[in-house]
């Protein structure tokens, strides 16, 4: 069973569908075990957000080999790794390769990635939408480390949004392989690290896990009906017996997300974040539009 | 005996020549082995030590303690047809491939955007794909003098069917275990905080596969924030972490990682970062060429008529964090 | 596909398991990822975390920087049947051995003399034959958690023939190879100049392969000189040689490479040196342990009642190269 | 052609067999080369003594991974490896498995090495005496750094003692290889880098070579007989067409040896050092007694 963690005090009026993912994400973080997190965004504001409020002794390294820091927030505008802020106080600096070395070896509890597709299988596109070999498509930049952490995490954790062209049936490019074909032992025939694999998708919508090997539904977002959920994919996935009410974000999450870990909103509002949601007196959720600025600078481009 | 040893599938990328004994005779007749002086000029250094053809590799470009100086140079000499390693790579390819350096890309990551995409469906530049660290785990390969070393990730993906991977049956085991082919590239750059001229180098902070990139390559230019005394290196023969026997040429290019970060020195330059992303994403490349690279004749040239000493120090000054970054 | 892969020759010697995935699930189940304090003593480390039947890998024991206190804290609680990676090792073989601690060398190097050679023909102790840095390549790939490494020593002794070594054909440059299994020991004993509690620890100097052997092992005890808090790691991360999250037990041992060398705090102790070592040629090595080991309790009663501050005090006036081995 | 360096200045009246081969080996130093120098003993004697005076810019590694040391002399009494004076101000302080990365990528010119026995092909045991199946065997300690500093560096140079018991026809054990079974190519069959092996041997009483993979005499000592050399082999060499006088020490060598390289004998005094020999003034060669005593403590062991 997933363990969430209880938000406590007021719930906030207004965020939008990323500051609620993030927020719920931080909720999902497991205490004292360890996350190699990809990139910065939204992964880095989770695990960042879920140590200062949830799960204080879980440890995150990143991509250059970055060993629990205690970072200096907020990050430089462009760079979330590598950065002398980003691996402020950390235990120890290694490489890609040591961390790479380490993850192999077994030390990686959870991976948290982004993506630009999944299937029904947990399987990872980030390379291209189209055909590969007709050279009809469009191309982005690659794995980068997300390959190695699906593969070699104990257990991998999607964030991605909540749209049809994201959950597809089969991905245009395994690009970090989840479950592949969904067979039974595929993994382990395909060279990986036995026990491993897709643990859990969350979008700004609802949260699956996996159930035989296949994206199964366990929770959506009181803003949103099943129906909405289910009618934003292009395959239909299991669905639990019960379904979770993922709670919508306190105003002491989002009072550190917006001003201590995003003050810039280059994770929070630069780019694709969703609808802005209102949250009423009575619990119910309406649309909000434009709520008060935050300050974000449009001149920057979406933190990676 | 003759036990058959199963290759279960293979990739059909091509990948750069693999050659443990090439690289060993290469290393016998070119790396001086002796301490010779290898201070020259970015230009001395591109000329002698990047042909057009070769393979190259670089990492955290425009990031952090990226060769960037070094990029723009080789951009400048219109090398042509650079296989670049681009693992943890940005900005940077869009710009060797606008200037019409690069035509093979291992990929690794980089960010993509209008020009490379172009240049990908013109045939221009051909991909074959990799992860991060796959490509620094086969360049670890290469820096062990090895041919090909076993990974527990990559297997299963659709980038292994376009690489140099394979999937055989592991004779210890007898289970299915992804190899990939090591790389020795041709050349490698890299910007240090401290060199002698000599080439024994000190890095402070993480980094990608800098040591190893410098072990496994043929020829291998260093550029660096500061000259020290070989003394000074003797002083602390633990933080050495490049010698000087894999080193072809020292370049001293203060402010060399400009407009990345040089942690524990000077800050990013965030407005030429937030510009040269956005000439890449939206596929205005040219212009941020003929403005920052063409228009000068060399870094220093750069630094004094297009950066500026106030700005400079003001990216000293920005630089607050220092522990770990000293000697 | 299932094309051919030819095995050309194998060793026929046993070879401590190869599963690396079952490494990974020892880490998972046992390995604490959250900081958790771990500080105990020698006995309490040794008694938990090395059982009988184990293979333990240390270096330089006696020489320098080697973990001289745990091994003889073995000795005394009379652990039997262990399996020793005898990779630069010298006289703590014939120790274990003597002791009826030690059943299988995985040699290396070690000084050889009467007890071993006699323990050796009466089949009391078992050789499987290696070198230095094969032994140490091995750690590595199991400190890279891989099933096993290709190699371009060893080829054509004899020593490979009583080996887990395999000669394969390459397949990528077609040329044999030979391939030795990864290791992955279950003990590693590692002495450190500084350690916090949690296991985080900084080696200066030189070594043979302490690093990966912390983390290629499924249970890692730590000695240390010297505690140091957790935030004095943290403001330079870049010479923690050892994270926390591969060490099991961490014991404050000053002193803890006694007889040998700290380097930068205490010089060796020539003399008990030279009467060990003559011990081990000699063949007295039950007169040894009978003096220096089982005569006392523990380290610090040994180094009270036997050594005496005079002595441990001129150790360390003798010490008087510092460079590279200060934080 | 093997290049040996001149020495200079007054000829030794009195030295024994051991000082005179450290300090051929010490003239046969290639300046500007790297060094891969097994454990301590005659090999580092050697290495050190021709940067004092022939090769200043020979480069030497140790098995632990430190290269270019400016050693503090002398060693430690037991410890010429890993200790602090051996490590001193060195250009980098690697490991085993960094130097042996270094020595398996062609960084390594020449290796040097004692050993127990060779034969003609050049393979070194250090490994037992006797046969290795029946258990009917005198056990040593093993190759160590030998068999890779043997396979990896580009050329092998062998300092042992002149003993028939020493040179045989097949080695027991073949603890690190030379040429194998001696037909060309039989090293790359085996796995081992092209173009690397056995290079020269040298005794206290002759230099030899390798012919198409076949030890050669090049040279003898101008205090041994030709036949003397010969007699003390159990198989017989090659012979090249003109033999070489191998010059013994200078006053300015042994002087270096004896006061700063091992002032306390235990590379030169203790052990199996041959014998005294005694330089006539008119440069021929006698046994002498007990020479003048040079002061080396009797109760340390040899250096290793």
């Amino acid at each position: 069973m997933i363990q969430i963690h209880t938000a406590k005090g007021e719930k906030a009026s207004y965020f939008n569908e990323r500051e609620h993912q993030i927020c719920l994400m931080a909720r999902l973080i497991e205490d004292g075990k360890t996350y190699w997190v990809a990139g910065g965004g939204s992964p880095m504001a989770s695990i960042l957000l879920a140590k200062k409020l949830y799960a204080p002794n879980a440890v995150y390294v990143t991509e250059d080999g970055v060993l629990a820091p205690e970072p200096v927030l907020p990050f430089d505008p462009i760079m979330t790794m590598v950065s002398s802020r980003a691996g402020y106080r950390a235990l120890q600096w290694g490489t890609m390769n040591s961390i790479g070395f380490h993850a192999q070896m077994g030390y990686m509890d959870y991976g948290i990635l982004n993506t630009l597709q999944v299937d029904p299988y947990g399987n990872i596109n980030s390379t291209l939408l189209g055909d590969y070999e007709s050279g009809e498509f469009r191309r982005f930049g690659g794995p980068g480390g997300a390959d190695s952490i699906a593969s070699l995490c104990w257990r991998t954790i999607l964030m991605t949004d909540h749209q049809k062209r994201k959950f597809v049936p089969r991905v245009d490019f395994i690009s970090s392989p989840g479950f592949l074909d969904g067979s039974e032992g595929a993994r382990e025939r395909a060279g990986l690290p036995r026990g491993t694999g897709p643990y859990l998708v969350l979008t700004p919508w609802a949260l699956f896990d996996y159930e035989d090997r296949y994206l199964r539904l366990i929770g959506i977002s009181p803003f949103v009906t099943l129906e909405q959920v289910l009618a934003e994919m292009s395959f239909r996935p299991k669905m639990a017996d019960q379904l979770l009410t993922l709670e919508t974000p306190t105003e002491e999450e989002l009072t550190l997300l917006r001003t201590e870990i995003d003050p810039r909103g280059q994770v929070t509002i630069t780019g694709d974040i969703g609808r802005w949601i209102m949250r009423r007196e009575d619990g119910s959720f309406g649309p909000a539009d434009e709520v008060e600025a935050r300050g974000g600078d449009p001149n920057l481009p979406r933190s990676w | 005996m003759a036990r058959e040893l199963e290759v279960l599938a293979e990739g059909q990328g091509e990948y750069h020549r693999v050659d443990p004994d090439g690289f060993r005779e290469w290393v016998r007749d070119h790396k001086q082995r002796a301490m010779v002086p290898k201070l020259m000029s970015a230009k001395e250094a591109v000329e002698r030590f990047v042909q057009d053809g070769d393979y190259i590799v670089y990492e955290c470009n425009y990031i952090q303690r990226g060769p960037a100086a070094l990029i723009r140079e080789i951009i400048r000499q219109g090398k042509k047809d650079l296989w670049v390693g681009a693992k943890f790579t940005w900005v940077d390819v869009a710009l060797l491939v606008e200037a019409g350096c690069a035509s093979k890309l291992d990929v690794g990551f980089f960010l993509f955007g209008p020009v490379v995409d172009r240049a990908v469906k013109e045939g221009r530049v051909k991909i074959y794909e990799y992860s991060n660290v796959v490509m620094t785990n086969r360049i670890k390969a290469g820096a062990m003098g090895l041919p090909f070393i076993p990974v527990r990730s990559f297997g299963g993906t659709d980038g292994f069917k376009y690489s140099g991977a394979k999937l055989i049956k592991d004779p210890y085991t007898g289970q299915p275990i992804t190899i990939v082919p090591a790389l020795n590239p041709d050349v490698a750059l890299i910007h240090v905080h401290q060199a002698d001229i000599y080439g024994n180098a000190r890095v402070f902070g993480t980094g990608i596969s800098d040591v190893e990139s410098a072990l496994a390559s043929r020829k291998v230019i260093i550029s660096t924030e500061e000259i020290v005394d070989t003394e000074e290196i003797r002083n602390n023969p633990g933080i050495t972490a490049i010698p000087y026997y894999c080193v072809d040429a020292v370049v001293h290019l203060p402010f060399g990682a400009y407009p990345g970060e040089m942690a524990g020195r000077y800050a990013s330059d965030v407005e030429h970062v937030v510009e040269v992303v956005g000439a890449t994403m939206r596929g205005f490349v040219r212009q941020y060429l003929d403005k920052w690279v063409y228009s000068a004749q060399d870094h220093f040239e750069m630094l004094d008529k297009l950066v500026g000493w106030r700005k400079l120090q003001e990216m000293v000054q920005r630089a607050t964090i220092k522990e770990g970054y000293l000697p």
